[in-house]
């Protein structure tokens, strides 16, 4: 009776896809920060993997379970999804110890993702902190591969220090392009640093985008989000124009698990990315 | 009872009137007939809240540690059992003693809730009387008196400390007579004389039903760890699912943990929605304990609890040798 | 047609004709409670109960579910689904109650953006026997949550005790096709009718506790961040899971994987927002950090964000939270606070 | 004390070798072995062994694990007492030890599965008899099938 049978591509959506990791970059020094690049193990799996920027995949380790991550890869860069990990619990610290040819698996896309049909011509303003820049490096190079359908792009990064500012090579690039005006910022600079030193509220501040026919998009730690905020309401940014991105403890990533609920919301189907207005009404359970 | 509910909340008011405490940990009425709940008292309008009867089953002691009721002067009423459990917690400097006052409440022995329930099941009580020695059942259709000797709680009738070994106030002046007593030496010989295969196959029987909902480590007055380590998850020890092994390994460890400090209050086996009751375990436990360090728990607030101390002369009949 | 009577001496003819055709489940009495199983004999089968201990969710979703296998090989890794058995099974024996949670996790499981294909599967393989409760329990309120004692939504047959014999009637084709397969049953007579008329109107005046649920939603959203409300529940609470793995309509679950030499397998558990570890992120971080939040979300789901989000109470009115809870802390004392609070 | 139950079949019997997980303190019964390994002292291969920095870190977790995980036997080997490199570790070992296998013996593991003993650095003889005791026993009681988990 319990006759087992090979899995089909039948749609059961706590069934993850298998792939495999075939490049894997590192991007701080003290080394617990790397961006993973994975590729289906079966080609079709991508045409059913359709992701905005903004959404997070489940990724498996057999044997140790799933953490949820956010897509750091942007839809236009095809054949390839790119995940960046911090080392924190079980399976995150079992994908830094895995080499490249690694099997893993992958559940997604998940989540609303940042909501690009609004964005449509607005300007743009991206602030980020640290690690959690991974959906914004995503969203940012969404948004240059369709450059024309937005207005002005400012970029403001910080990290703590300058090896902790994660793509490097894509930074260097936006550095160069007209396209974009990237600001990077650290909280403390060391002999090789030139550029801005300071705590991201202060350097969005000082960049002072403007806010007329603008969206601010933020990710990074409670922190720097609690102080950016205010800065954005200064500088004339409603609520609903600033938009946020949640993380809370998930499991399932389809809204049936309960772990990562915040009042009605489930931050895996209803979010993450939430704008300022709706959290105000939100219990501030995140 | 009716005396000792009086000097009880008479101890409580002057208390509080006094300042020297600012919160009372007690009994109230509970809503449903043999039960009781904890009762927080602050204010001297409260105090006819507190109650005593032979349904306080709770042991009050795990309150001490809700993070609300830290920094607090706190009036607590203990049994006997209750009494040393709070003794472990202040010999393992996890309470402090002169933050707390402990009135101590003679026990003659407190009725099983689901001795009752399940003597007269499938009916539903709705109401219980107490009288002396008669425990008169109330539902539906019908009404039986038992006698309460025969429906207290297992660990009462193997009770040898229903005064309270620590208090600062005791309720009732006088020492009480003790209640029957069953043989735990006798119960654990013979189950010793069983087979290893009996004896696995009891605990694995008995333990099958447990829905891992952690309400006897969640009752128990010992289990005060910030982080449990069931909660720990690098290495995850315990694995989470229900398979029996899983399920076995969460209770021996949880043994070993109250090993040498475990008074047999019975709060885990009350706690349980599952019926399981474990104290042909934790007996064995306190029988060790007690026959290879001669140390009983709860005695004394100074000595440390023996998982804490060892001596050069431990038994260790068990070393292999490599004759 | 579809009302038929069924006499207590042929109970165990019945139930083994039942059981000639499907795997049936069945209330059996174990270790002092009653819990659903899959009957051997219809002689274990045990009626004379109010409700069982481990609600019939279990049924639908296990404590305990294997999502999926996997096997290492020297190519990678091999995913196994374990198929569900595709055969029919019989229910028998449902609380009214019981049967109004399952309309409330399929509400929940089946809807949203992603439908959950294990408890899919199951319900769709389930014919429910439902047991009509003539004698409920002082902690019943199920009138009150939108059922009542006589409740027959969600059944496919329902049994209703006429001291003598069982009053069945099939509330659906799949009730009929089921009552088609057992000829014998006696057509039920005017009298057992009106017998089962007057019980149900018996049982549904001996339910005491009323619970005014209008407004109860925006009442307890008001109250959510009202501190002084919520301290004296949660100064009691010991936040053990009991009253949340024995509700029926309580559905949150943890997901762990199991390693073995070979492979390996990810399985589900119940879970409950009691927990600590429950919220808790890997930095430590824990959004519902003591025991005040967690008890709060407890009460906030049912009775707030169920009814905002599938316009229904998240709660069926079986009263096992007030009977299992080890420091009697009952849920109508929260409703009766609610209430005071707005009338003061 | 322990039943036919526990035996391995006949045909088992023959092909089938304890597997037994050895706590061994760096500080003596390491030693020990090591000494036993240099001396060529023969013992039977039946061991695998986790080097732990005193008998003290042996938390009783890992004696269960061992067993989940389908080891027939323990061993768990520290210093001599009065000679505990930590000056006590030892006798805190010595009591966690004696209860926790007074716990499982209890509930029905047969003795033999969980063995202790004392073995400092210059005993490697010491050590392959200790070792050669707790493989005989462990081969008498058979294939551990308590408490794994499949």
């Amino acid at each position: 009776m319990e006759q087992k049978t090979l899995l089909r591509k039948k749609s059961n959506p706590y069934i993850p896809k298998l792939a495999t990791i075939t490049e894997i970059t590192r991007e701080n020094d003290i080394n617990d920060l790397k961006t993973f690049k994975l590729v289906f193990n079966e080609k079709e799996h991508f045409k059913n993997f359709d992701y905005m920027p903004g959404q997070f995949a489940e990724l498996s380790f057999f044997g140790a379970g799933e953490c949820p991550i956010g897509i750091a890869s942007s839809p236009t860069e095809e054949g390839y999804l790119l995940f960046t990990v911090k080392r924190v619990g079980t399976v995150s610290t079992l994908l830094h110890e895995s080499k490249v040819g690694t099997t893993i698996g992958i559940r997604g896309p998940f989540g609303n993702g940042w909501p690009i049909e609004q964005l449509i011509g607005y300007s743009i303003v991206i602030i980020g902190g640290g690690f959690a820049f991974s959906t914004l490096r995503s969203l940012t190079k969404y948004i240059l591969a369709n450059r024309k359908l937005f207005k002005a792009i400012v970029v403001i990064y910080g990290a703590r220090n300058p090896s902790e500012l994660c793509y490097k090579q894509d930074l260097a690039e936006w550095e160069k392009s007209p396209e974009i005006h990237l600001t990077t910022t650290v909280d403390a600079g060391d002999k090789n640093w030139t550029k801005k030193v300071g705590f991201v509220p202060a350097v969005t501040k000082e960049v002072a985008p403007t806010s007329k026919d603008a969206y601010a998009i933020v990710c990074g730690p409670p922190v720097m989000i609690k102080f950016t905020i205010p800065v954005l309401t200064e500088l004339g940014f409603a609520n609903d124009k600033i938009l946020l991105s949640l993380e809370n403890r998930m499991k399932c990533g389809i809204g049936k698990c309960g772990h990562c609920s915040i009042g009605e919301k489930y931050v895996c189907t209803d979010g993450p990315v939430f704008t300022q207005e709706q959290l105000r009404f939100m219990p501030k359970e995140y | 009872m009716e005396s000792l509910q009086n000097s009880m909340r008479e101890i409580v008011r002057n208390l509080l009137t006094e300042h020297k405490i600012d919160l009372a940990i007690g009994y109230e009425k509970g809503t449903l007939p043999l039960r009781t709940s904890p009762c927080f008292v602050t204010k001297e309008g409260e105090i006819q809240k507190l109650v005593w009867n032979s349904c306080c089953d709770l042991d009050l002691t795990k309150y001490l540690f809700k993070p609300e009721n830290q920094n607090k002067k706190i009036g607590i009423i203990v049994k006997g059992c209750d009494a040393r459990a709070l003794t472990v917690c202040i010999a393992e400097k996890q309470i402090e003693r002169n933050k707390t006052f402990i009135i101590g409440m003679p026990c003659l022995g407190i009725i099983d809730k689901k001795k009752v329930e399940a003597a007269v099941a499938p009916k539903e009580i709705l109401e219980v009387k107490v009288i002396d020695d008669q425990i008169i059942v109330k539902g539906k259709d019908f009404e039986r008196t038992l006698s309460k000797k025969d429906y207290l709680q297992t660990s009462c009738l193997a009770c040898r400390y229903n005064n309270p070994p620590i208090y600062d106030a005791l309720v009732g002046g006088k020492p009480l007579e003790l209640p029957s007593e069953i043989d735990w030496d006798k119960i654990i010989a013979e189950f010793e004389a069983k087979s290893p295969e009996e004896r696995w196959a009891y605990f694995s029987e008995l333990l099958k039903d447990c829905i891992k909902c952690y309400a006897c480590r969640n009752a128990c007055p010992l289990c005060y760890c910030k982080e449990c380590f069931v909660d720990q998850t690098q290495p995850q020890w315990v694995g989470k699912t229900t398979d029996i092994s899983d399920i076995m390994f969460y209770h021996i460890v949880r043994a070993f943990h109250v090993a040498g400090r475990c008074t047999g209050c019975g709060a885990c086996t009350r706690a349980c929605p599952m019926n399981i009751d474990l104290r042909l375990l934790s007996k064995k436990l306190e029988k060790i304990i007690k026959d290879r360090y001669n140390l009983e728990a709860g005695l004394n607030p100074e000595e440390p609890p023996a998982m804490g101390a060892h001596k050069a002369e431990d038994p260790q009949e068990f070393i292999t040798e490599g004759h | 047609m579809k009302e038929k009577f069924l006499q207590k001496e042929q109970f165990p003819k019945f139930i083994n004709e039942l059981m000639n055709r499907y795997p049936v489940y069945a209330p059996i009495k174990k270790n002092g409670f009653h819990v659903f199983e899959k009957i051997s004999s219809p002689k274990i089968i045990d009626l004379e109960y109010s409700n069982t201990k481990i609600p019939p969710k279990e049924l639908f979703f296990p404590r305990a579910e294997t999502l999926f296998s996997y096997a290492k090989s020297k190519e990678g890794i091999d995913l196994i689904q374990d198929s569900h058995p595709d055969e029919t099974r019989v229910i028998l024996g449902i609380r009214p109650c019981d049967v109004l949670s399952f309309l409330l996790l399929d509400k929940f499981f089946n809807s949203g953006k992603f439908q959950d294909p294990y408890y899919q599967k199951r319900r769709e393989n389930s014919l429910i026997i439902g047991l009509l409760c003539a004698d409920p329990q002082s902690t019943c309120f199920c009138t009150s949550t939108g059922g009542s004692p006589f409740s027959e939504a969600g059944m496919d047959i329902s049994l209703t005790d006429l001291e003598d014999k069982y009053l069945v009637k099939s509330l659906n084709i799949k009730g009929d096709q089921l009552l088609e397969q057992i000829p014998w049953l006696g057509t039920a007579s005017e009298r057992d009718i009106f017998d089962a008329t007057r019980r149900a109107k018996k049982a549904l005046a001996s339910i005491k506790t009323e619970i005014p649920i209008e407004k109860l939603s925006d009442k307890l959203e008001k109250l959510f961040n009202n501190d002084a409300f919520w301290s004296p529940f949660s100064q009691k609470c010991i936040n053990c899971g009991s009253c949340s793995f024995l509700c029926p309509t309580c559905h949150c679950f943890d997901v762990v994987d199991e390693k073995t030499s070979t492979g390996g397998k990810r399985i589900r558990l119940w879970d409950t927002c009691q927990f600590t570890l429950f919220t808790q992120h890997g930095s430590g971080h824990n959004p519902r950090p003591t025991g005040k939040e967690r008890i709060r979300q407890r009460i906030m789901h049912k009775f707030c964000y169920y009814p905002k989000t599938l316009n229904e109470i998240g709660c069926v009115g079986c009263g096992r939270c007030i009977r299992v809870c080890s420091v009697n802390q009952d849920i109508r004392s929260i409703f009766k606070a609610v209430q005071e609070v707005e009338g003061g | 004390m322990t039943t036919a139950e526990e035996h391995p079949k006949p045909e088992e019997e023959k092909t089938w070798e304890p597997k037994i997980l050895a706590f061994l303190c760096n500080w003596c019964s390491y030693a020990g072995a090591d000494l036993a390994g240099i001396s060529r002292i023969q013992y039977p291969p039946n061991i695998r062994i986790v080097r732990v920095p005193c008998s003290g870190r042996v938390n009783p977790f890992y004696l269960i694990k061992s067993l989940q995980a389908g080891w027939d036997g323990v061993l768990v080997s520290g210093c001599h007492p009065g000679d505990c490199h930590y000056i006590s570790g030892n006798l805190v070992a010595r009591r966690r030890f004696a209860i926790i296998k007074d716990i499982l013996e209890f509930m029905g593991i047969a003795p033999g599965r969980l063995n202790f003993s004392w073995v400092s650095a210059a005993e490697g003889e010491k050590f392959s008899k200790v070792v050669k005791e707790v493989v005989e026993k462990v081969k008498k009681l058979g294939p551990n099938k308590k408490l794994v988990k499949e």
